[in-house]
């Protein structure tokens, strides 16, 4: 019953198959305005990187669009989750892309502060 | 003094265990949320620097010293660190990281080699004006691409 | 097999570091949510029960064997079981607790003292039928008051 | 700005000089029903359960009503926080009294039927 319904969730979350990596990712593209939506909820480190390096890169090359990176459920990032953005960035750019980072929460974007990186991407904080 | 010692496997998987720990440890000795996230941010990327430079380590030791005054003074220090793997980008960016969000940092090392990091941080509890919030630290802000 | 090494003081005010690590762990390896909050209440009772018990702990050590079948093996140690507390009903409780919550935990004697508690926990990841859920272990319950 | 907010919230939460066991415990008395409401949020365990006694044990020297615990923001109860509430209904069962535990997180109320506390109190389980 009530716990029935809490394992339901915690199913539904292994179906998707990318909960076990602390991680979601989910990717739409939007033909007007010619950009991929992204919205990243969990965390982001050396462990699973990796995996949202060969999303976004499979992401660039099926479209040459934009990146809007929806970041409302991301808990953390480290230097590794942003060294996968960076990279992202390089090759977006060779198109003339950009990658823009929304609903950042304000202790993840004092990582960005910290590195430079709010120069780098365009980032709407959380409010 | 109190002191809390967590020993790992130094693979990437986990990191995870040590950043929660490590807010555990924090969030107990009454760091506030900021505080807590800096600590664990910079013993995440020591723990990243020290996996992603060296080929040869099996686990992590990371030694939490408690002082009463509210300070935490931990030690990241890898098992091995004979067999160097190639450069890494994200190194330096990690260093950086490190230096940032905590108090002080000092590297452990031998005949030149890192092999660890030993980190201070102290938490106040309370909102310190211009302090570990954002703006405080802009000023160190660096541009990482062009 | 993984294994993770984790000594703190044997004080009350730890233990929700413990509860974190454990939790960090059974999550990383893929235990649900029922499967991961049971290994955390069987460690914090393992503990509640040896500071409890004993005057002379100064610290705790919680060691976890990872096994790739997803099960982990976890013993909570006192340092010093020398001297006698008074006693406590609550002793009791935590043991049923522990029992009730675990797949297998054998206490750790010498000369018949309890020195600590040996824990196996298995991870299905998923619904297991009747299992870890309410309704399975309702058959166990007892009453402590009347 | 955005992180002045998160301070600030923080700071509530020291000032209501509680959080930093780990709980928060607030109460209110009801004439009507000649009942204690308290309310309970967090973590109750070793470290802070004879904070929850004292309270609890004040409240009862106070009125002898009976005692209404909501426990919606309740994360965790070990077995020395169900000892101070065995030892609360002991007192309060000296005047007829009940103790009410409403809201109970599914997983935290398996800890009660585990230990067959479920019949010595009333209580309901969230949904
Ligand atoms: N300036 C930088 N600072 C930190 N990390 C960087 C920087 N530039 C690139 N990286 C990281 O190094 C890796 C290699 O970057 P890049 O030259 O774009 O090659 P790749 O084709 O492997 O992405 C990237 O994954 C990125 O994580
Ligand atoms: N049957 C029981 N099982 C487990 N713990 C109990 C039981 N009865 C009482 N306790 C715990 O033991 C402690 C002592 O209980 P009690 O006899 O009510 O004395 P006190 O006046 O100290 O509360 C209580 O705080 C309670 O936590």
């Amino acid at each position: 019953m009530f716990y029935g319904i809490m394992f339901l969730k915690y199913q539904e979350r292994i179906d998707k198959g990318v909960w076990h990596m602390n991680i979601n990712i989910q990717e739409k593209w939007n033909e007007r305005i010619n950009s991929w939506n992204v919205s990243l909820s969990g965390e982001i480190d050396i462990y699973n990187a990796p995996e949202l390096k060969s999303s976004l890169l499979k992401l660039i090359d099926e479209k040459n669009g934009n990146i809007i990176v929806d970041c409302t459920n991301l808990k953390y990032i480290d230097s590794t989750g942003l060294g996968v953005l960076i990279s992202a960035l390089r090759r977006v750019k060779d198109y003339n892309g950009e990658i823009i980072i929304n609903n950042l929460q304000p202790y993840i974007y004092k990582i960005f502060t910290i590195t430079g990186l709010d120069k780098v991407f365009t980032i709407k904080v959380q409010e | 003094m109190d002191e809390i010692n967590l020993k790992l496997p130094a693979r990437p998987e986990y990191m995870s265990v040590a950043r929660l720990a490590t807010a555990a440890i924090a969030n107990r000795i009454g760091f506030n949320i900021d505080e807590i996230e800096d600590l664990k941010v910079a013993v995440s990327e020591a723990g990243n620097f020290l996996i992603n430079r060296y080929e040869d380590i099996s686990y992590l030791t990371i030694d939490y010293k408690i002082s009463r005054n509210r300070s935490i003074l931990t030690s990241v220090k890898a098992s091995g660190t004979k067999v160097p793997k190639g450069e890494n980008k994200e190194d330096e960016l990690s260093l950086f990281i490190i230096e940032s969000v905590t108090d002080k940092v000092t590297k452990q090392t031998e005949e030149g080699i890192i092999k660890g990091f030993t980190i201070l941080k102290t938490g106040g509890g309370h909102l310190e004006q211009g302090g570990s919030g954002i703006c405080g630290k802009k000023g160190k802000g660096r541009r990482y691409v062009g």
